[in-house]
């Protein structure tokens, strides 16, 4: 059993690693954001195997992770808004609001 | 033993007290904080006289497991120092703020930040445990960084962003000194240490430490931030900023070389470290004389003064411990620290009555200001001839310890450092004090309540009086010294 | 296996460092700082530091993050001037390199470990963990001004307002769409983050938790309330809110002025009321903390963006 | 063996904080490569208090009062960072080299 | 041990699913699948090593604490799904330096 949790790990962390590769090539902001989110949900999954590994006391850690899972994407939602204070779901959604809608305002914004 | 918890706990209680109350009653509790807790290190330094350094271990653990304080001479010392500049910079701030008619924001800040950076001075003064140095150190680090932005002018922040890199990256190489303290001793108590067996990181955790200190303390060449900060910040703040803030890395040094490390003070780091210090009296003395605040050229010369207080290590520190001029040298620097701290403490003071008096502190807008105010022209004469070390003052004193103690040790190029330094002093000095006495008055002068005139005056006046009473003070500091040699002046 | 395990975990810390450093563009080292935290927690986890690991977690992942989050999108909005693309700096990594390889090398050159022993000194605080012990007892002085810290910072945030804005509600004004995700979020986690870091306080005199682990998540979940509207944030003039930042730290100094008056010495807890002495000390440090770090993160009172 | 991995980790971190301290511009990044310096030296410092037999709580009580520290510090430094751009729209330290 | 053999099954799937997730993450073209497949994925592979995991469980707490943790982070990835996207879908998303 020790052996497969170690296992475990090592799959989690790779599944981690593939994640900051999205961290670093973006290439918008919310891809980060999300890529992020995943390594948070990952880091709470490999927090809970090393506490069957080691000390079941570390599931406390795992908890303090989840409770504290959204803060970051909360303060990111919240600096998307034009007055960095707002809600994503005040403003209505484009029209249409679809991909390509998408595509084309980010064209005319530029990079 | 109260005394000394009283000193540690009431400038922090005051300052707590300060941010639960309501505003109205923020200055009668500050006042009185910092008159009880001037009070009682009055108190600590007389008990140090009689019986010795005072020692508290917290919570009643020992070393390695506690953390033990200890009020020597020389923290006896300094904290009477920072109690009379606390205690002048309160009544002057008092007085600036009624005259100025603060905004509620700096009206609400002041008096906490003043009190947290006070305890902060008093716990690093006292303690023998490296970490909780660096708490303290912290501490000062963002009130200090915290009264530099409180004018909230773009000038103001950039001086404090600058400072507080500065501040942080001194810490953080502080920090990893300590980190290898404890890897490799176990114990970050300074009694301890000086005690211990020695492992091979230690060089390395001094040098390191030493580079911090030297960062915060704004030694050349990490003076740059020290300048725009000082000169930014509220003159009340300026003055405990410069006179006090500098002392208290300054004196993490003196107990790191003397006390807890001094078996690897080698001849040649001793040299550096006074070298920078000469480096900087020179420079800082040299970019000084061509300032044209009143607040930059005080500013600059406090970068300056501190140079002097670095001759220290290669006069009295490492070989020299043991020689007769040790005890002349060592009491010399720290009478430099003492007086500075006192003199320039005033200086600032004066720059505020400046302001509040004319709008201004450019030296062309101070002209013939003292017809008006005697006494603050008075004031700052008295703080200049203790910065140009002329005697009768106390930085006559500790110039001439020092200029003895470096010919006594065949160290002669430090002696022509303390000469050109005064003659920079009395140069850059000079300007202010022309403007300040010259006949024709340019601008017009709102009136300034003689008691806030005083409180300078009566800081320059103690800064003199250091150096005519100077027997008593030397022999507070050889208190608790490490090595107290028997040799007097 | 397990030592695969470790360098798998310090090579991916090594990576989200590097990332954060070298990346191009502030956002994405802003993100790369924030798995940098996440995985540093796993990384005390690892090393069986589980208090440090709490502290991480919530501070380094948590609190900083979204300091640095909410900072860089007000940044993007007000300042005219972008920050110079910089290449390579040969200086700087030489002496990144050397500091490194000396700290490195003091490591294989560190003599045997020599601890102090806190087994005979930890029962007399009636504390089961030790890291409780050492900062509620043994290293007292040192909690205490660190508690003391925040304040000092938190008086520093305050100064940064405008005079204007001065008694304006602390923060931007956060709000949020009635009913919407992030308010019914808002409305959700605060009584489980509640209980939960309460659960921490308790449970830190034996176990893993303790008044900073406890706070630092507390924080956390006000700060979601607060960013979503559902709690309004207080103004610097309110009484409640100046007593709650300086409960804490008040409460430890006069324990320990106490207990000078009553001839022991200075923040000094005799063995028969330790437990319960600590305990109230920690509830309300925990308090303080937790009230400190919220709106240490949320900022000065801001009234509005300006439009530049 | 582990201890010296996490040990060689912290001072590489170390070194990566002095690096971006001294190459980066930008406030915000210099703020997160101060963290960096301070987490290594953590790092470091626990990896050295886990090597008795027994884990050393000491260290971990410093190290949690040095990550509150950090965070406070950190808070400031950003607040002056925010107050510096909306006053004068600066993201970097103006005339770095040389003040005034 | 049939627990042993539930655990590895069950964290095997779960880790399968992270795997999917991150893949999903990598490889789909555009933020909103990748959004799609990361949100789906990784809070089911959390949900199976949770359970997984439950099967070595030493007591009634830590069974509590599993299906908690697992619940908050579900609680979490939804709402942050949600607001990500929209947020993905209003404001000009520049890529600054």
């Amino acid at each position: 059993m020790t052996l497969w949790l170690h296992i475990l790990v090592l799959g989690l962390l790779a599944s981690l690693a593939g994640a900051l590769w999205r961290v670093w090539h973006g290439p918008a902001q919310s891809d980060r954001m999300m890529a992020a989110q995943l390594v948070g949900t990952g880091g709470v999954a490999v927090l809970s195997v090393l506490a069957a590994l080691q000390d079941w006391d570390l599931l406390v850690v795992a908890l303090a992770l989840a409770v504290l899972a959204a803060l970051a994407a909360v303060g990111f939602v919240k600096a998307q808004t034009p007055d960095s204070a707002g809600d994503p779901e005040e403003t209505p959604p484009p029209t249409g609001g679809d991909r390509r809608s998408r595509a084309v305002r980010a064209t005319a914004h530029g990079d | 033993m109260t005394a000394l918890v009283i000193v540690l706990a009431l400038p922090l209680a005051g300052a707590l007290a300060v941010i639960a109350l309501p505003v109205r009653a923020a200055v009668p509790v500050a006042l009185s904080a910092t008159a009880l807790t001037a009070l009682s290190a009055l108190v600590l330094a007389a008990s140090v006289w009689q019986g010795g350094p005072v020692t508290l271990m917290v919570g009643g653990w020992q070393p390695p497991l506690g953390i033990a304080l200890q009020a020597d001479g020389l923290a006896a010392a300094l904290i009477v120092m920072s109690a009379l500049v606390v205690g002048a910079v309160a009544m002057a701030a008092w007085f600036e703020m009624a005259a100025a008619r603060a905004g509620p924001r700096a009206a609400f800040g002041f008096w906490p930040l003043m009190l947290l950076l006070w305890g902060a001075l008093n716990a690093v003064y006292v303690s023998r445990d490296l970490f909780n140095l660096y708490v303290g150190l912290e501490l000062l680090s963002l009130a200090a960084v915290a009264l530099v932005a409180i004018s909230g002018t773009a000038q103001a922040l950039v001086a404090a962003l600058r400072y507080m890199i500065f501040a942080l990256a001194g810490s953080l190489l502080y920090l990893a000194g300590v980190v290898l303290v404890y890897a490799g001793h176990g114990t970050l108590d300074i009694g301890l240490l000086s005690a211990r067996s020695p492992a091979p990181g230690d060089a390395l955790a001094l040098g390191l430490m030493t580079a911090g200190l030297l960062a915060k303390t704004a030694l050349f060449p990490f003076h740059v931030w020290l300048p725009p900060a000082h000169a930014s910040a509220p003159a009340p703040a300026s003055a405990l900023l410069s006179a006090l803030v500098p002392k208290a890395s300054f004196l993490i040094l003196i107990r790191l070389w003397f006390e807890a490390m001094p078996e690897l003070a080698s001849t040649a780091a001793l040299l550096m470290l006074a070298g920078l210090g000469a480096i900087a009296v020179i420079w800082g003395g040299v970019l000084a004389l061509v300032q044209s605040r009143l607040k930059l050229i005080v500013a600059y010369s406090t970068v300056a003064q501190l140079g002097y207080m670095f001759l220290v290590f290669p006069l009295a520190g490492g070989d020299g411990s043991a020689q007769p001029w040790a005890a002349g040298a060592w009491t010399g620097a720290m009478f430099q620290a003492l007086s500075h701290g006192l003199a320039k403490a005033a200086m600032f003071l004066v720059a505020g009555i400046c302001i509040a008096a004319v709008g201004s502190d450019r030296l062309g807008d101070l002209r013939g200001l003292a017809r008006a105010l005697p006494m603050t022209g008075f004031a700052f004469a008295l703080a200049a001839i203790t910065l140009m070390g002329l005697p009768p003052s106390g930085g006559f004193t500790a110039k001439y310890l020092l200029m003895t103690s470096a010919f006594a040790a065949g160290q002669w190029p430090w002696a022509l450092v303390l000469a050109g330094g005064g003659l920079l002093a009395a140069a850059y000095l000079y300007r202010p004090l022309a403007a300040l006495f010259t006949r024709d008055a340019r601008l017009p002068v709102h009136p300034v309540a003689r008691a806030w005139q005083g409180v300078p005056l009566a800081l320059a006046a103690l800064a003199v009086l250091l150096g005519l009473l100077s027997a008593a003070p030397f022999d507070l500091l050889q208190i608790g010294r490490p090595e107290p040699a028997v040799e007097g002046l | 296996m397990s030592l695969a395990l470790d360098l798998a975990l310090c090579g991916l810390i090594l990576c989200v460092a590097l990332g954060a450093v070298v990346g191009r563009g502030v956002f994405r080292s802003v993100i790369f700082f924030i798995t940098y935290g996440l995985l540093l927690a796993i990384g005390w986890a690892r090393l069986g530091a589980k208090d440090v690991a709490l502290a991480e977690a919530a501070i380094g992942a948590g609190l900083t993050g979204v300091l640095l989050l909410t900072a860089h999108g007000r940044l993007r909005r007000m300042s005219v001037e972008r920050a110079p693309r910089v290449g390579p700096n040969p200086m700087a990594a030489t002496t990144g390199i050397a500091v490194a390889l000396a700290l490195g090398w003091a490591w294989f050159a560190l003599p045997a470990p020599t601890a102090p022993d806190l087994a005979a000194a930890l029962p007399l605080t009636g504390m089961g963990n030790p890291v409780t012990g050492v900062l509620l007892h043994f290293r007292a002085w040192d909690t205490l001004l660190e508690s003391i810290v925040l304040l000092a910072a938190l008086l520093g945030v305050w100064m940064l307002a405008r005079d204007v804005d001065w008694h304006a509600p602390l923060g931007l004004r956060y709000h949020a769409r009635p009913g919407g995700v992030l308010a019914s979020f808002g409305r959700l986690l605060p009584p489980i983050g509640l209980s939960f870091g309460s659960y921490l306080v308790w449970a830190g005199a034996d176990g893993t938790g303790g008044a900073f682990q406890g706070g630092t998540v507390l924080a956390a979940v006000v700060l979601v309330a607060m960013m979503a509207g559902v709690l309004p944030p207080p103004r610097v003039a309110q009484g409640g809110l100046r007593a709650a930042l300086v409960v804490g730290p008040g409460v430890f100094l006069l324990s320990g002025l106490l207990a000078v008056a009553l001839g022991m010495g200075f923040l000094t807890l005799p063995p028969a009321v330790a437990k319960p002495a600590t305990l109230i000390i920690e509830v309300a440090l925990t308090v303080s903390i937790a009230v400190t770090l919220a709106v240490l993160v949320i900022g000065p009172p801001d009234d509005k963006e300006p439009v530049r | 063996m582990s201890l010296t991995v996490f040990a060689m980790t912290g001072a590489s971190l170390v070194g990566l904080g002095i690096y971006g301290l001294l190459a980066l511009p930008q406030l915000l990044r210099r703020i997160i490569s101060f963290n960096l310096i301070g987490s290594g030296l953590f790092l470091f410092l626990g990896a050295a208090g886990a090597r008795g037999e027994a884990v050393d709580a000491v260290p971990q009580a410093l190290i949690i009062t040095g990550i509150v520290v950090a965070l406070a510090a950190s808070a400031l430094a950003v607040g002056l960072v925010v107050a510096l751009a909306r006053r004068s729209g600066l993201v970097v330290l103006p005339d770095e080299a040389n003040p005034r | 041990m049939v627990t042993d053999l539930a655990t590895y099954a069950l964290t095997g799937l779960g880790l399968v699913f992270f795997w999917a997730g991150t893949i999903g993450l990598i490889r789909f073209p555009d933020t909103f699948s990748r959004l799609h497949a990361l949100t789906k994925a990784d809070n089911l592979g959390l949900g199976f090593i949770a359970l997984g995991l439950a099967f070595q469980a030493d007591g009634w707490a830590t069974l509590a604490m599993l299906a908690l943790i697992w619940m908050l982070a579900l609680l979490a990835a939804g709402t942050v799904a949600q607001l990500v996207a929209r947020a993905a879908l209003s404001p000009p998303e520049e890529d600054e330096e």
